[in-house]
């Protein structure tokens, strides 16, 4: 990355690859770009941070013309464009990989990588797969990656399909004879650590001969992949740095124009009374279609997290007890009374609450109001006998909203049109708000989630403990785990192999469990 | 609730008929659909009586669609109903009474013609001056013979019996059975449904000429239509020596018999059945008949039908509209007597 | 049972002060009256076609006769904002009357309560089939209406069975205050007792929720299979009170009497905005819906429009009218 | 091949084989040349409708199309209504005007943004009105030799016009595997949004699909004319139903993105064979609706058994 940083000294000023000057754009009651400047230069990566709802997004998706600004300018290559859709930016060279992946999951990967551009794969209406299968191979090795381009891509892993909307969006190149830039919006938050080292080996091999713009939330990795940093906060840019040397906290305090903690787990919050706790949770050799034979036990606040590799069957275990899987033998008791598993709702009314990973699907109901989402489950305090009595769910939802700082312009509000951590937020409270909850399931609780907010989520996790919930937690990395859990049960293969305790102050090394895992 | 009354403010019934002047007087028909020659042929035959008293007729259709139908009378009887003459074709027996007891509240006067539940008498009404249809089950019979004979009188012969809850799709099969009797030595091999189509009669007599081979020697339907799909279903079948009978005479079946294809229909006139109905209603509104001087058994009749082979079928293949037939004093002409 | 406290976060400098509310801007506003727009403009052009129509004799037998039609839109509508849809109601509704007419004899007034509890619990089979299989609801009424058809056309022998005792229903053929035909009112407090019921119970929220993303609504712990039950369940009830609107305007119950309204009764649905997709809509749109499709199907013949153009303006019309009172903002993606 | 695929063709020969063991008229060779000679116009009129129900839209413009095509080829060709003898020509017009209509469902839908549910049904009622003004009160009879002949002739035991559907049925397929319109058609049902993000317009697909699929209805009301001899408003009647019963039956998800024009062929054969064998083994009229229903309810549920998963959602 240094080299970078001489060619600029030392030779003629080059021309920036992409430059953004005084971007605007405003939503109903929300300005989400507010006169925002950039650069990318020429085989940079360039990292963009900033909290949920800062206006990445919105910023990138004007760069491949989804989003029309309101005012301001966009240069590329020295020379002022127009970006009116996708194909307008690719024919400049400009790709993006998005947030929520973004294949056609019946299709080929062969026909994902070259959807929209199909150029010789199809004569005359009439597709050619021979052809067809040779240019999705062209990009696949770009990035060397085997995946067999005839699969269906919903029979390919998550990370292989990562690895197609790389190839895919590296067809740009086709289309222009200058340098690419691509655009990365949050690829990792949905990869494993394993999974994001490829990608990064990716990243580092696209530099040769591209510009790329890398958001995420987790700093460490910005500053570990990126040449500079850009940082948003609240639709303005509020400035950049260069990473050589830059620490996650100084990224941090410039995002959220404060100083925050350095402790991000909370660590200090975590009580422990010397009595054991009661067991809240007995499972006893628990089988499903994916697991088998688990053994797991979570006594009233404490936090366990399981570990595992992709396919390790721990997602299942943490639906299966919430009655969303079907379980095949085993028995389960919360607080010594047998947890009712045929559906959803059994648990739901023995106070058991569920964070699915997938939000967007799973989590929330996207036209549904902020109010409407966080009180779907717990109707009794909302209502009066059966009538929902409006102003108490007002008092109750702007309350929670205020607590967990929800970033919202109403309670009335569609939650699709929350950034994504406030929706998480939205989907967390729901359990929160008849205060009878007793076991939390958390499954990847802070999946793009930004540092503060994901932050307030920890704080969360740990009152809650404190105040006696038991929470089984599928972390979204190792790191997390091992910094919430009180102990960690490491899965393979569908069967818990391996329990760890991590108390606070003697916390194992993500290598201990890595060591587990495979 | 407080403050039900009766009706809207309704015309009230009373047969103080014969107050009209014939400009006054509004005709309309409505049958099922214009998309078939035999209904659209009785819509013709209406603006033709019309035409002739210097009038014009008010055409509706309702798709085969009971409610629809009701939703049309509602609304037309909801406006001026004082010289309103309707000749209607109810789509099923059950939708004659609310034609009736609606045209009877409002004072409008009404001409039923196939559909009419049995127990329900015309007598009983002063607004509904007559019901007239063909006998369903001599028809029936008739062609029945008709296809006995054709096939020497002995043999096996399948059956395609109309839309199921129809009276007229009841009757005919009725003097089926009735020629069945009298024939002992024709054997029903089979009986379907074919809903009066002519695309299902050509899918039910395919799988049934597979079913029975070469055992049919007959097929007797319960209208020309479904006549004519059996026929296609034959000439697909590379079959000429079967025998298929049916009932209405339309052109097309008119046209096979000619040709010697088809061996019998009965006829029912349709351009006939589209003015008859208005004359008889204008007649009344103009007072120049009196519903109290129609005669009882002219209130619900059988009007006149004849059996069509190729010895006759020339006099039958341009059915011309009569106006004499529809002199005041000769409306009922072509009854066959009264509905038993 | 433990009661988490959360404290306040420790810091949150850049929160926003609410600016924007909830309620709905006035373009938001506009679409929701729509359907009664369309209705409105309907009605113009069949007075500008012809200026009888608008009278109050004329305007109170198409209230009337519009009532079946609105109480099965508004069973239907229910199933359809779940994200399923109801193809047997019409068969149903024919198989109803049968019942109806043949258990009037020996149940006198109580007839019209045990015929609407009949088809209530035939709805709710189809329901328990559609949760318990897994069967689309397309499927399952498909099936259910090939069903019902054909038990009607047994028991009732393919026959009409006539009513003939008229008291047990003939408050339907009353007015109230002289102008509102009764069951026209009937279906309006069908209509307004459904809704209020499920816009002061929680049950809005269950039943969007699931039209809208049935696997969140059920990870939610919302009791999606039950709501979907009791929304087959009330338009089965729904397809049963419309029978007996049926019945008592025809005098009997027949195995095929209202076969031919599933089409207008979805129509009507669509019509008045609601999203053929779940979620979106409301039981007061498909009565503006029902009142615009029942004013085609009688207003187009009685002003004078010939048969054949009849057809085709009711094409236009109605494509027309979705296009004015579909709220593209709920609805993303149109199929 | 996954269970969702091989479960209606398992379904298909179970029932075929309980008819077969059940009556002995109905294992005939004869009889199997009828069901598939029956099956010939559901399958033209399936293999369009596949290409909609593919998209996750619907399809219910068939009675119309169908109507107008069919007194519209009856108008064309040699006939007893006026002095036309445009032969080959009258078929392809009558095809184009199918096309035609569909091409206004699908601009409907894209342009006014309304639901297909309404555009198509829409586009029928239009359909059917075009084909009364046709009509006009007189049966066209054709005389045209070559489209009489199409029913009537047979080429190895089956009708030219099972030929035609089984060319048809290719068509499709081949339309299917190897062409744009046909896999981006299956590209919109299984996720349109990301069409639209990777620069591809949908909107001239789908007025194609709907086109494409208008152009089959066409030639369906075409077979149904050639096989009546008659050019009929209803000729279209219950096909959009019975249409869509196949596809679903043979495992296209009415959500779009799975299933094909092999499937819906499958499922036109499973509905057929049924409507046959109950005929063949003498159930009764008044019944044999309902047995149907019944038996299509229990094959769809049979073939998704295996697929049931705990928080499935199922519309
Ligand atoms: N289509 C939209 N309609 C209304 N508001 C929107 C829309 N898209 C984004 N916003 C708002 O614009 C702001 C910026 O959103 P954006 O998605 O760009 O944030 P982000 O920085 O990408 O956040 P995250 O890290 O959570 O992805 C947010 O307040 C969001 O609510
Ligand atoms: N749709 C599917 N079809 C078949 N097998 C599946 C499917 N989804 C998951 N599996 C298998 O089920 C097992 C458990 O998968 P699961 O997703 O629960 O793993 P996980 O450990 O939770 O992954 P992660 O660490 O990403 O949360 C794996 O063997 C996986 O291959
Ligand atoms: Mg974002
Ligand atoms: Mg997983």
């Amino acid at each position: 990355m240094t080299s970078v940083t001489t060619n600029l000294q030392d030779g003629p000023a080059p021309v920036n690859a992409l430059e953004v000057r005084g971007l605007v754009k405003h939503y109903p009651g929300v300005k989400a770009l507010d006169g925002v400047d950039l650069v990318v230069r020429q085989n940079e990566v360039l990292g963009l941070a900033g909290e949920n709802g800062a206006g990445k997004s919105t910023l990138l998706k004007a760069l491949v013309g989804l989003v029309r600004p309101d005012a301001g300018e966009i240069w590329v290559r020295g020379e002022k464009v127009k970006l009116r859709s996708v194909v307008d930016a690719a024919d400049h060279g400009i790709g993006m990989v998005f947030q929520e992946q973004s294949l056609v999951p019946n299709l080929t990967a062969a026909e994902n990588i070259v959807l929209g551009s199909e150029g010789a794969g199809v004569r005359r209406g009439i597709y050619r797969w021979d052809t067809m299968r040779k240019l999705a191979q062209e990009q696949l090795d770009k990035i060397g990656s085997h995946i067999d381009p005839l699969a269906r891509t919903d029979s390919l892993s998550f990370a292989d399909r990562q690895m197609v909307e790389i190839a895919k969006v590296l067809r740009i190149e086709e289309r222009t004879s200058n340098p690419p830039v691509i655009i990365l919006d949050e690829p990792t938050s949905v990869l494993e650590s394993a999974e994001i080292e490829t990608l990064f080996t990716q990243v580092r091999r696209l530099r040769e001969f591209a510009s790329v713009v890398f958001v995420s939330h987790r700093l460490d990795e910005v500053l570990d992949v990126c040449d500079r940093v850009s940082v948003l906060r609240g639709g303005q840019s509020v400035g950049e740095v260069p990473t050589a040397g830059a620490e996650p906290a100084d990224l941090h305090r410039m995002m959220i124009g404060s100083t925050g903690s350095d402790d991000h787990y909370h660590e200090g919050l975590a009580e422990h009374s010397d009595e054991p706790a009661r067991p809240r949770l007995v499972v006893k050799s628990m089988s499903g279609s994916t697991f088998r034979d688990v053994d797991l036990e979570v006594r009233a606040g404490e936090i366990v997290g399981i570990v595992g590799v992709h396919g390790s069957g721990r997602e299942d275990v943490c639906r299966a007890l919430f009655g969303a899987e079907p379980t095949l033998s085993g028995e389960v008791t919360l607080d010594g009374e047998k947890l009712d598993l045929s559906g959803t709702r059994g648990a739901v009314a023995s106070g058991v609450g569920y964070v699915p990973a997938e939000r967007k699907i799973e989590g929330m109901v996207g036209p549904m109001s902020v109010a409407d989402n966080m009180m779907l489950t717990k109707q009794k305090a909302r209502c009066t006998g059966p009538m929902v009595v409006p102003k108490k769910q007002a008092t109750l939802v702007d309350q929670w909203i205020e607590r967990l700082s929800i970033r919202t312009p109403h309670r009335g509000t569609q939650i699709g049109r929350l950034s994504g951590g406030n929706q998480q937020k939205v989907v967390l409270a729901r359990w929160l708000v008849a205060g009878d909850i007793r076991l939390l399931l958390l499954d990847h609780p802070t999946r793009g989630l930004d540092i503060g907010a994901r932050s307030e989520v920890y704080r969360l996790m740990r009152e809650l403990a404190n105040s006696g919930v038991a929470t089984v937690l599928l972390a979204d990395s190792l790191e997390e785990a091992i910094g919430m859990s009180d102990r960690i049960i490491v899965m393979n293969d569908g069967r818990a192999t391996k329990e760890v305790s991590c108390p606070s102050g003697g916390k194992p090394t993500p290598l201990d469990l890595v060591k587990e895992m495979v | 609730l407080t403050g039900c009354s009766e009706e809207a403010g309704g015309a009230g019934g009373g047969a103080e008929a014969g107050g009209c002047a014939p400009e006054d007087v509004v005709l309309v028909g409505q049958v099922r659909n214009e998309s078939n020659p035999y209904e659209a042929a009785w819509l013709d035959g209406g603006d033709a009586f019309a035409e002739q008293v210097g009038l014009s007729q008010d055409r509706l259709t309702y798709d085969g669609d009971s409610t629809k139908q009701q939703e049309q009378i509602t609304q037309l009887l909801a406006g001026d109903t004082e010289c309103l003459v309707m000749n209607i074709l109810p789509n099923g027996d059950s939708d004659t009474l609310p034609i009736v007891e609606g045209a009877q509240e409002a004072g409008a006067y009404l001409v039923t013609q196939w559909n009419k539940p049995a127990d329900v008498n015309v007598t009983d009404y002063d607004q509904w001056l007559s019901h007239i249809t063909y006998n369903g089950v001599e028809s029936g019979q008739q062609i029945g013979d008709a296809l006995a004979e054709a096939i020497g009188g002995s043999g096996g012969i399948i059956a395609l019996q109309g839309i199921l809850d129809t009276g007229a799709a009841k009757d005919r099969f009725a003097g089926l059975e009735a020629s069945l009797e009298a024939n002992p030595d024709v054997e029903l091999l089979d009986q379907q449904t074919a809903n009066f189509s002519r695309d299902e009669a050509l899918a039910v007599t395919k799988t049934l000429l597979t079913k029975h081979g070469d055992d049919i020697k007959g097929i007797w339907a319960a209208n020309d239509d479904m006549a004519l799909g059996a026929l296609a279903a034959l000439e697909q079948a590379g079959r000429d020596d079967v025998a298929v009978v049916g009932i209405d005479a339309v052109p097309d079946a008119l046209t096979a018999i000619g040709d010697g294809t088809m061996t019998a229909t009965v006829s029912s006139d349709g351009p006939w059945q589209g003015g008859i109905g208005l004359a008889i209603g204008y007649c009344v509104a103009t007072g120049e008949l009196s519903v109290d001087d129609i005669a009882d058994e002219d209130r619900a009749w059988f009007a006149e039908q004849f059996l069509i082979t190729g010895d006759n079928v020339g006099d039958f293949t341009s059915p011309e509209v009569d106006e004499a037939d529809f002199e005041c004093d000769n409306v009922f002409s072509r009854s066959q007597g009264a509905i038993s | 049972m433990s009661t988490p406290v959360i404290t306040e976060p420790a810091s949150n400098p850049a929160a926003e002060p609410a600016v924007v509310t909830g309620a709905p801007t006035a373009a938001q506003r506009v679409t929701s009256f729509m359907p009664v727009i369309a209705l409105v403009a309907l009605l113009a052009a069949l007075t500008i076609a012809d200026p009888d129509f608008l009278t109050q004799r004329s305007l109170t037998a198409a209230v009337r006769t519009s009532a079946p039609l609105v109480v099965l839109a508004a069973g239907a509508t229910l199933v359809v904002l779940c994200g399923g849809i109801d193809l047997s109601i019409a068969a149903l509704c024919s198989l109803s009357t049968v019942f109806f007419a043949m258990w009037l004899p020996d149940l006198g007034g109580l007839t019209i309560l045990v015929a609407v509890a009949a088809a209530g619990a035939i709805g709710a089979v189809q329901g328990i089939a559609h949760v318990v299989l897994r069967i689309p609801s397309f499927v399952v009424t498909l099936g259910g209406m090939s069903i019902f058809s054909a038990v009607a056309l047994v028991i009732s022998d393919a026959g009409p069975i006539r009513v003939i005792d008229r008291d047990a229903t003939g408050w339907l053929n009353l007015y109230v205050a002289g102008y509102l035909p009764m069951s026209f009112f009937v279906a309006l407090l069908v209509v307004a007792v459904i809704s209020l019921i499920i816009k002061l119970t929680p049950l809005e929220s269950f039943v969007r929720a699931t039209g809208y993303s049935e696997s969140a609504a059920r990870l939610a712990g919302t009791p999606v299979d039950a709501v979907k039950v009791a929304a087959f369940t009330v338009s089965g009830a729904c397809a049963g009170l419309a029978a007996v609107m049926l019945a008592s305007r025809n005098f009997s119950g027949s195995p095929t009497m209202a076969d031919n309204l599933l089409l207008p009764a979805v129509a009507a649905i669509v019509v008045g905005g609601t999203a053929i997709t779940g979620g979106h809509g409301s039981l007061w749109r498909s009565l503006a819906g029902a009142l615009v499709v029942t004013l085609l199907r009688v207003g187009l013949p009685i002003v004078g429009v010939p048969s054949a153009w009849e057809q085709i303006l009711y094409g236009a019309i109605i494509v027309a009218a979705v296009a004015l009172t579909l709220d593209r903002s709920k609805v993303l993606i149109i199929k | 091949m996954s269970l969702l695929d091989a479960g209606p063709p398992i379904a298909l020969v179970v029932i075929f084989a309980v008819f077969a063991a059940l009556s002995s008229d109905f294992r005939t060779v004869g009889n199997v040349q009828n069901i598939l000679d029956a099956a010939a116009v559901l399958a033209v009129v399936a293999c369009g409708i596949t290409f909609v129900l593919m998209m996750g839209s619907i399809d219910l413009s068939v009675p119309g199309v169908m109507g107008a095509s069919a007194i519209a080829v009856a108008l064309l060709v040699a006939n007893n209504r006026n002095d036309n003898a445009w032969g080959l020509l009258g078929i392809l017009v009558a095809v184009l005007l199918g096309a035609g209509l569909g091409c206004v469902s699908g601009m409907a839908l894209v342009s006014l943004r309304v639901p297909s549910f309404m555009t198509t049904l829409g586009v029928s009622a239009v359909g059917l009105g075009v084909a009364t003004l046709m009509f006009a009160g007189v049966q066209p009879n054709i005389t045209d030799e070559m489209l009489r002949g199409w029913a009537v002739n047979r080429f190895l035991g089956l009708a030219y016009l099972t030929w035609i559907a089984v060319a048809c049925v290719l068509v499709g397929w081949l339309i299917q595997r190897y062409s744009r319109l046909g896999r981006y058609a299956y590209a919109i049902g299984g996720a349109e949004e990301v069409l639209s993000l990777s620069g591809v317009k949908v909107a001239p697909y789908k007025v194609a699909v709907f086109t494409l699929a208008g152009a089959f209805y066409g030639l369906a009301g075409v077979m149904v004319t050639s096989q009546l001899s008659a050019g009929l408003v209803q000729a279209g009647k219950g096909y959009d139903f019975a249409a869509i019963t196949a596809a679903v039956v043979g495992g296209t998800l009415l959500t779009g993105g799975r299933g094909g024009v092999l499937h819906s062929a499958v499922g036109v054969l499973l509905v057929t064979v049924l409507t046959n064998g109950l005929v063949q083994v003498g159930v009764s009229p008044y019944w044999q609706g309902g047995v149907q229903g019944l038996i299509v309810v229990a094959a769809v549920s049979a073939a998704v058994l295996p697929q049931r998963r705990r928080n499935q959602v199922t519309k």
